[in-house]
């Protein structure tokens, strides 16, 4: 909810720039083991659990899926070779590759078929985490062992992004703890006694507060890894983390902190990349129109004067040391034609604000706080998610620009998930707070972004309270055009429908910086998203 | 040669603000071999400090002049160091709070082994056997070496505390108001213990109380302090019935007796105080005989018979 | 003679001291609280003119991001380019306040139960005893964020939390020093008079543990204002408040440390340990000054020291 | 000799002591006090004296007895109606440097006690007299002083000035001059003795038998929770029946050095209530003890002059 | 000796009182807490039908007398629930952390114990000397710094030179090398040294304080100067008598710290990214995970108990005096 860092296939780099270093091809050893450094942990190795993008880097690494983003973000085969569709969309079938399982089990379209039909099966209950990746699927059937047919009840317009997600489980393990109703999905632990992996790696040692060891797997249906193993170590601070990298005891880390990006640029002995994701800072608008109170936030224009007091500069320059671009809608470049170049940011005007403000009739007060026309402050308090890095400046930022035009507003901080309940209250009917900040994590394809603010998902990712049928009707046509072309537009349109009703204001992007050492070559970007596979067979160290 | 001898001991304590408390003046003791001698005054007259001065167990704040001549040699001058080889050996000593001078945690045997091994007189299985000996001398069964204080009762830890003095056979005992919180009763068994005690061991001992009629029934001589100095010395019988010194007789006169008759009266006044020099006698305050003199000079020390010395004006008894 | 006669028996000699009144006398015999005693007067200073004597506000962003301490920033800047030295100066406000009123809740509140439980005795006594135990096993910093977390944080919450860990030691503590004076002879005195509960614990006890309550505060606000930076630390602390806890939560968050920019965090731990020090000099030093039993030691390196005779007739 | 003032009746006091059970520190006294007379209670320590005056003044947990005032039975009285009986009935203490509060000066001390009692008018002059009749004259140059300030004797004399601020009938003395060098305990028993000639009734609590041949009227001799002898000073002095008070008295020290006696020194240890021998209390530390004193346990009887009681068979 | 077991078996029977008075309240504390205990499954995605399966599942759906008796009855048997977030038994989900807790907190409290009992008793024995004077403000000084705050400088000015790890509790990568147990010995120790130095620091400071002022205490005993009358070297007397009785206040101290340092371990842990119990349930704290907490709680509530117990057997075996 109100997703953030932990959210499915976090944003990571692409179109990344390699900023120092010498960059020059050189000859690469095999072998060996490449040992990668994370401040955010996986949360469990069960794909009907986890949630964090860590666990979901395991899984693309170690579980099969039928189709994969190449370099340029364009959809490829992975474990399938090939595929096609129906005539009504309503049809796919892949012939997969033949591969095995890591404990040497046969890898076959059975896995596929049984994975896809058990979480449809339990797409309500214990598979609810899985189950997005086949949304509106109805039946995976196996009519052979390299042939993988998936059914849906209507032509859908982002399959192929959805199942890069659609990790397949080892029947041969699963299909003894399922148990009744499913239960015994979300109790299986797949690293107890060593975990089955049918992707280039497996589990070898699970540590979700240490070391994860993925070791190869022999059996791989595409071309084997470069090295033997990949660590993947747990950290709790960037500081830690970073003293390692330093150290040697790591090749490379997943963020560097804005503040040190340019040590580590002008380090001969390391690469920086620096790129675009997926990661938007965002101030969230309570858009339930039934909310009691403060009333006066519901008003557009009065979101677009405060909206003008964000210095989203300054932003990025103190929160994120430069290392941002100033966003206005949810998507980032790294959704390519989806996002709406149209759309510009508010510009930084105090001025404009007070004058919007002045007009609508929000007097200032005594001590300088605007007034509504009752005679109510305008006085708010704003919940701060803690877990989200940079929040406490961004807050700072945003309240001295507010505080500029007469709106006062207060930082209330809570973890996450008190954050998320309290947006949400009472009872998920959002009557209650006012504004809230965070960020969102989107994926590529656009459709689970535009969810996110759709009417059927108050209680669920829901974070504004924002219902807008018309919007609800554009979402539903979206996700059923087939046509790229005729999508675009759309989806252009939905995000003019949220800028002007401004549920969000989105503030910036938080780019990527992605740092390892020399030692490393071909670490293409992008070489980390949990959203893309790594291409493994080509990472290697440097021969000399 | 007297057994313990002091010649003109003086103690100071260095007080806050860097004044000094006067609280011994000048005194002079001597013991022969059996000899017991009561030490007795006010409260706060300086009898305590005297003993702990005669064992050298004075605080660091503390300064002190004086020779404590132990068999006619010198311990005081070389301050701890002269002071420790002797301590126990040659000059022991009981605490006036008996109960607290036993250590909790350690069982009574072994603290009153302790001082025999230090002194090399005994040790293991002998110095288990001494302390039991010890132990039956002052009437507690040997067998309860091995309990601890806490199992004691005040006058079982007071006898204690009297067998780990003579553990090592010392030639003067001091006793610090052995019986003070005391009962009458476990009063007069720790009394006639230590009376048989002088006398079969051939003791030299200071008994210190406040206690007149207990000096009487139980010393041979008597020292009465007032103030830091010796009002008066001589032997018990002396004392009462022929006192020197007023003060003497008016602590006689205060003291009730159980069939006497004669009139029981308070001494008026309180003692000076000891953080300020004094001029002439300390007692003229309160003295009911005072006279000219009194007020100016210091009494001179004067003897009518061997032994029987006081510091007073007045000629021709009190 | 045990320590208590001892010291007893010389108050009344050196009884002329008695007209000064007893802090200031406090003060003069223990160097340490003195000087404890003036760090704290420096700091309460600073704490109420913070904001006419800081160079800048503490969210004036004055230069770049960790700028490195130079002329007009002797403390250099921090991760938003705010000026080190001002945020200490305004940071010293809230740290102190929530020092002083976490501590005072928990004296307060350990203060009446502690007092109750003692003089009363008895099952309330026991009852009390229980529940203190309980929170006395509790550990405290993890029942702290747990309640920090469930209630949210802000400035009260955590004074009221500090409190809410706290105070059982106080109430221990003054129990126990209530329970020894309820025997004192002029309380029972009192009670032979007939004086009422709350006549005998205002008139008699009160005063009685009252330097004691004091010297427990002194420490209790060391101890909170510990508290408040650990909880800051950990990201439970009020982000509206600019405390020396969260410039310490700042840097290291924002990688002071591996931006080596030590200034960011060097300072205002320092800050914090100066004026916990502070406090401790101050209250381990009231609180050994109320400890008769310390005052004398049998065991010294040094020894009474012989000199020579007096001169016979000046003492005459 | 007029009515009394106290009555104590079979008193029986017990204290909880750990899960153990009772400790019956008092276990049957009965004893009066008249105006204008001094009774002493005398005997070892733990004795259950103190206890004993404690529960007179309704201080300790009575189990059974009577209390009586002026005739009036306060055994059972709350704490409001015991109040004027308060006013009348005070107790002194033995330890003069704890029974005042170190932080009260003088005035405080002697005020205190009519500021509890509500009596508003002439304060200041019941004070005055208070001091006065406490022989701290003039009381000016103590009004001012704290406890500290003050000497042992006067620090007593202070406390008993407290109790006379409310012009009390009967006074309970625990020990008061225990704690008190020599030269001033004639002062403060001199006080008393004048309080009593005056219409007080004094009850003195003392282990000095001395001081009780000297100042009371009749002395009570207590022994392990009992009263063992009883009688008119004179006699009890003159002619002790129990083997107890025979002991006691002959080793009370005398002064006169060639005045030695015969001291008769009981063995043991002091008695501890919480461990009564069965029969007679006092059998296995009497030298004259006989088969009978292990079984029966023997009550106050009549023996020797009128008035005097012991409780052994052989008396 | 009988007193004494019988003394034993109190406090046995104290201690276990007080266990079921904090499983009792553990109980109702974090009944107390507000919210919807499911948003901890971290399921904003599921639907209300299935939120309310697993409330059923997790026995939430019944009365609260219900739910603590069968919360009792499965604590009694060692059964502390599953995490809601990794979904695995919450015992073992503990054990991981406290395995690793336990050593470092061991090694920094022997440190502080052995150095600050020493400094401490020297300090006393030193009164008013330059010895002494050192260590109270040195004791002081290192009391008085913030712990997180104490590591960070630790990492800042320490770690380099003495070329040691910052964080983690091993070389992740040395196990996967198979060096054999010495070199992984010597890695774990090395990962120890900074977290354990900095608990061993904050308490040294605690532990000098309070040695020497219990120290203190008991030199002005007067058994102490029966000793010294008794002719005993000073060596002597604080070994046979000081010492033992300084002791007795302290062992308290540091039994009940003991379980106090585990609890308070977070912030270490946290700066020295050491994977702990203080960190695991900071973790589950933000990611609401009831039944860890409720877990961690009793765990460290019962470990305090217990070093209680363990403190006041202790106390029986050093203290003659304790028969009751
Ligand atoms: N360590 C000390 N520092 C300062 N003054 C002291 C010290 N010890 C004793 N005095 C003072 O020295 C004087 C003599 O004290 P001392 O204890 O020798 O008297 P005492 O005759 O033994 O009295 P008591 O009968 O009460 O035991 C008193 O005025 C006392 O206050
Ligand atoms: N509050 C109490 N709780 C339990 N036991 C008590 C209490 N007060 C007194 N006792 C016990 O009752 C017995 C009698 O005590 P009490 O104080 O009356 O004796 P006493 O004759 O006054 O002795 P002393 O001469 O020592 O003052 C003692 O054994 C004592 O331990
Ligand atoms: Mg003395
Ligand atoms: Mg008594």
């Amino acid at each position: 909810g109100g997703g953030e860092s932990t959210t499915p296939g976090q944003g990571g780099g692409d179109a990344s720039t390699a900023v120092g270093g010498e960059t020059a091809a050189a000859a690469i050893k095999p072998g060996g083991i490449f040992r990668l450094g994370t401040t955010s942990g996986p949360d469990s190795p069960n794909p009907f659990v986890a949630f964090s993008a860590t666990s979901y880097i395991f899984f693309t690494n170690t579980y099969p899926a039928l189709v994969k983003y190449d370099e340029e973000f364009q959809i490829v085969g992975d474990w399938a070779e090939s595929w096609e569709t129906s005539e009504d969309g309503k049809v796919w079938t892949f012939t997969v590759k033949p591969g095995e399982w890591s404990d040497g089990t046969p890898l076959t379209a059975e896995d596929a078929a049984f994975t896809g039909n058990l979480i449809i099966k339990y797409a309500d209950g214990p598979a609810g985490v899985l189950a997005p990746y086949l949304t509106h699927a109805t039946s995976v059937e196996a009519p052979d062992d390299t042939t993988v047919v998936i059914t849906y009840e209507k032509a859908v317009a982002n399959v192929l992004p959805q199942l890069q997600q659609f990790f397949i489980l080892p029947q041969h393990i699963l299909e003894p703890l399922v148990g009744d109703k499913g239960k015994g999905l979300k109790k299986w632990d797949p690293t107890k006694g060593g975990q089955v992996g049918g992707g280039s790696f497996f589990i070898k040692e699970y540590d979700d507060k240490g070391t994860t060891i993925l070791e190869r797997n022999p059996g791989y249906y595409g071309t084997a890894p470069l090295v033997d193993a990949v660590g993947v170590t747990v950290y709790q601070n960037s500081d830690a983390m970073l003293a390692a990298l330093d150290g040697g005891q790591l090749d490379s880390v997943d963020t560097v902190p804005p503040t040190l990006a340019e040590q580590y640029a002008s380090n001969p002995k390391f690469q920086l990349q620096v790129g675009d994701s997926t990661f938007v800072y965002d101030i969230g608008f309570n858009s339930n129109p039934d909310k009691p109170e403060n009333k006066e936030l519901l008003d557009p224009k009065v979101r677009e004067a405060l909206a003008m007091g964000i210095d989203r500069q300054k932003i990025i320059d103190v929160v994120l040391n430069g290392y941002g671009t100033p966003a206005a809608t949810m998507f980032t470049p790294l959704s390519g034609e989806y996002l709406n170049t149209d759309i510009q940011p508010e510009p930084f005007d105090i001025a404009g604000g007070n004058a919007i403000l002045d007009e609508l009739g929000y007097a200032k007060g005594a001590d300088g706080t605007r007034q509504t026309p009752d005679g109510e402050p305008m006085e708010y308090e704003v919940i701060l998610p803690e877990s989200v890095e940079g929040i406490d400046r961004l807050f700072e930022i945003v309240q001295d620009g507010w505080g500029q035009m007469g709106v006062k507003v207060t930082a209330n901080k809570m973890d996450s998930t008190a954050a998320f309940e309290a947006i949400g209250a009472p009872e998920w009917k959002y009557l209650d707070f006012d504004i809230m900040m965070w960020d969102w994590v989107g994926y590529i394809d656009p459709d689970f972004m535009l969810s996110v603010v759709t009417c059927d998902q108050y209680g669920s990712w829901s974070d504004t309270g924002y219902c807008n049928p018309a919007y609800d009707e554009l979402y539903l046509k979206q996700g059923v055009t087939l046509d790229p072309a005729a999508r675009k537009d759309i989806v252009w349109e939905m995000q003019q429908i949220l800028y002007d009703d401004k549920p969000y204001i989105q503030v910036a992007q938080k780019q990527s910086i992605v740092a390892y050492t020399d030692q490393w070559t071909n670490l293409t970007d992008p070489f980390l998203a949990g959203l893309t596979k790594i291409p493994w067979e080509v990472i290697g160290q440097k021969a000399s | 040669m007297s057994a313990l001898a002091v010649e003109d001991l003086h103690v100071w304590f260095d007080l806050p603000g860097g004044r000094e408390l006067h609280a011994v003046q000048g005194i002079d003791l001597a013991l022969e071999p059996g000899e017991r001698l009561g030490l007795v005054g006010e409260s706060g007259c300086g009898k305590t400090t005297a003993i702990l001065a005669m064992m050298g167990l004075l605080p660091p704040s503390a300064s002190v002049a004086g020779r404590v001549l132990l068999a006619g040699g010198d311990i005081l001058a070389g301050g701890d160091r002269t002071m420790r080889p002797h301590r126990w050996t040659d000059i022991a000593m009981v605490f006036q709070g008996a109960m607290n001078a036993f250590d909790p945690v350690r069982t009574v045997g072994d603290q009153i082994a302790e001082p025999l091994e230090r002194a090399g007189l005994a040790a293991g299985r002998a110095a288990r056997t001494r302390t039991a000996e010890l132990l039956e001398l002052v009437g507690i069964s040997g067998e309860r070496q091995d309990r601890y204080p806490h199992e004691f009762s005040g006058g079982m830890r007071q006898r204690a505390a009297i067998a780990m003095a003579l553990a090592c056979e010392p030639k003067v005992l001091l006793a610090d108001e052995p019986t003070t919180a005391l009962d009458v009763m476990v009063q007069a068994q720790i009394l006639e213990l230590l009376v048989r005690l002088t006398d079969e061991l051939g003791l030299a001992m200071v008994l210190v109380t406040h206690d007149l009629p207990l000096v009487s029934q139980a010393c041979t001589h008597a020292a009465v302090m007032y103030a830091g100095r010796i009002a008066e010395t001589g032997t018990t019988r002396e004392l009462h019935h022929a006192p020197l010194h007023p003060y003497t007789r008016m602590l006689f006169e205060a003291t009730p007796d159980l069939r006497g008759t004669d009139a029981v009266r308070s001494i008026p006044g309180a003692p000076p105080r000891l953080d300020e020099p004094t001029v002439g006698c300390p007692f003229q305050p309160r003295c009911d005989r005072a006279f000219g003199p009194c007020a100016t000079t210091r009494p001179p020390r004067r003897t009518t018979e061997p032994g029987h010395l006081t510091h007073c004006h007045l000629e021709g008894g009190a | 003679m045990s320590p208590q006669e001892l010291a007893e028996a010389i108050i009344p000699a050196t009884a002329d001291t008695r007209r000064r009144p007893p802090v200031w006398r406090f003060l003069k015999g223990h160097p340490q609280a003195a000087i404890g005693a003036a760090i704290l007067i420096v700091f309460a200073l600073i704490a109420i003119l913070g904001p006419w004597i800081a160079p800048y506000g503490p969210r004036e962003q004055v230069g770049p991001i960790f700028g490195t301490p130079s002329n007009p920033h002797p403390l250099g800047l921090d991760d938003a380019g705010i000026d080190i030295l001002s945020l200490l100066i305004h940071g010293a406000r809230i740290t102190l306040i929530v020092g002083f009123t976490g501590a005072l809740v928990a004296v307060l509140v350990g203060g009446t139960i502690g007092i109750i439980s003692g003089y009363f005795g008895g099952r309330l006594d026991n009852l009390l005893m229980r529940v203190t135990d309980y929170f006395l096993v509790l550990p405290d910093l993890v029942l702290l964020i747990v309640v920090a977390s469930i209630w949210g944080r802000s400035l009260r919450n955590i004074i009221i939390i500090i409190g809410l860990v706290y105070w059982t030691f106080m109430a221990r503590l003054i129990r126990s020093q209530v329970k020894v004076v309820r025997e004192r002879a002029y309380v029972k005195r009192a009670q032979a008079l007939g004086a009422s509960h709350l006549r005998i614990i205002l008139r008699h006890v009160l005063p009685q543990v009252l330097p004691l309550i004091l010297a427990q505060t002194v420490l209790m606000v060391a101890l909170a204002i510990f508290l408040e930076t650990a909880i800051s630390f950990l990201g439970l602390g009020d982000p509206n408040a600019p405390s020396w806890g969260r410039m310490i939560e700042n840097g290291f968050d924002r990688s002071a440390i591996s931006y080596g920019a030590w200034w960011a965090i060097v300072p205002p731990g320092l800050a914090v340990a100066i004026v916990i020090m502070a406090f401790n000099m101050l209250g381990t030093a009231a609180e050994d000054a109320l400890n008769p039993r310390l005052k004398v030691s049998h065991l010294l390196r040094r020894h009474f020291r012989m000199r020579p005779l007096p001169d016979k007739d000046a003492a005459r | 000799m007029s009515e009394p003032l106290l009555e104590i009746e079979d008193l029986v006091v017990g204290y909880r002591q750990g899960r153990k059970g009772v400790v019956q520190a008092v276990d049957g006294v009965s004893l009066a006090v008249a105006a204008g007379a001094m009774v002493a209670l005398v005997g070892e320590s733990g004795c259950g004296k103190t206890t004993t005056a404690q529960a007179a003044m309704r201080m300790a947990p009575i189990a059974s007895g009577r209390i009586r005032y002026r005739g009036a039975d306060i055994t059972a009285l709350g704490s409001r109606a015991l109040r004027p009986i308060r006013r009348e009935l005070q107790l002194i203490f033995q330890d003069p440097y704890e029974s005042l509060d170190p932080r009260f000066r003088v005035r405080d001390t002697v005020l205190e006690p009519l500021q509890i009692h509500g009596i508003a008018d002439d304060r200041e002059g019941r004070m005055r007299r208070a001091l006065e009749r406490a022989g701290l004259t003039p009381p000016e140059l103590y009004l001012d002083r704290y406890p500290h300030e003050l000497s042992g004797g006067q620090r007593q004399r202070v406390s008993i000035a407290a109790a006379l601020a409310l012009e009390p009938t009967m006074l309970l003395a625990d020990e008061p001059v225990s704690m008190l060098d020599v030269s001033v305990r004639a002062g403060i028993l001199g006080l008393l003795d004048d309080l009593r000639r005056d219409g007080l009734g004094v009850l003195m609590i003392t282990h000095d038998l001395s001081t009780a041949a000297r100042y009371a009227d009749r002395i009570c001799v207590m022994y392990l929770g009992r009263i063992v002898e009883e009688g008119p000073t004179a006699e009890v002095i003159g002619d002790p029946r129990h083997p107890y008070t025979q002991a006691l008295l002959s080793v009370v020290p005398r002064p006169d050095p060639d005045d030695a006696g015969e001291p008769r020194i009981l063995r043991g240890e002091t008695p501890n209530p919480a461990d009564v021998p069965t029969g007679c209390r006092f059998h296995p530390r009497c030298p004259v003890a006989q088969d009978r004193c292990r079984t029966d346990d023997p009550v106050l009887a009549p023996a020797g002059a009128a008035g005097h009681r012991a409780a052994c068979p052989y008396a | 000796m009988r007193a004494g077991w019988s003394y034993v078996g109190r406090r046995a029977l104290f201690a276990l009182i007080t266990i079921l008075v904090a499983i009792s309240l553990n109980f109702v504390l974090f009944r107390l807490a507000p919210g919807d205990r499911t948003s901890a499954l971290r399921c904003q995605g599921c639907t209300q039908e299935f939120k309310a399966q697993v409330r059923a599942e997790f026995g939430l759906d019944r009365s609260v007398p219900e739910q603590y008796l069968v919360y009792v009855k499965e604590t009694a048997t060692g059964n502390l629930g599953r995490s809601f977030v990794t979904q695995q038994p919450v015992l073992a989900e503990l054990w991981k952390p406290v395995r690793n807790t336990i050593p470092m907190v061991l090694l920094g409290t022997l440190f502080a114990i052995s150095l600050g009992l020493t400094l401490g008793v020297v300090s006393a024995w030193r009164r008013g000397t330059i010895t002494d004077r050192t260590s109270v403000w040195s004791g002081l000084l290192l009391y008085s710094l913030p712990t997180q705050w104490l590591a960070l400088m630790l990492i800042f000015y320490a770690a380099g030179p003495l070329g040691l790890p910052t964080s983690d509790i091993a070389d992740p990568y040395l196990a996967y090398e198979n060096p054999g147990w010495w070199p992984e010995l010597v890695d774990r120790l090395q990962h120890m040294v900074l977290p354990a130095a900095t608990i061993g620091l904050v308490l040294f400071g605690e532990y000098t304080l309070i040695t020497r002022s219990s120290m203190l205490e008991a030199l002005g005993e007067d058994y102490i100067l029966t000793a010294r009358a008794k002719g005993l070297s000073n060596w002597q007397i604080v070994r046979r008598h000081a010492l033992r009785n300084s002791l007795l206040p302290i062992v308290t101290l540091i039994f009940l710290s003991l379980g106090f340092i585990l609890g308070g371990a977070i912030l270490i842990e946290t700066v020295f990214n050491y994977p702990g119990i203080g960190l695991q349930l900071y973790e589950s704290v933000t990611e609401r995970d009831y039944p860890m907490l409720q877990g961690g709680f009793l765990l460290l509530t019962v470990s305090v108990i217990l070093m209680n117990f363990l403190a006041d057997l202790l106390y029986f075996r050093l203290d003659p005096r304790v028969t009751e």
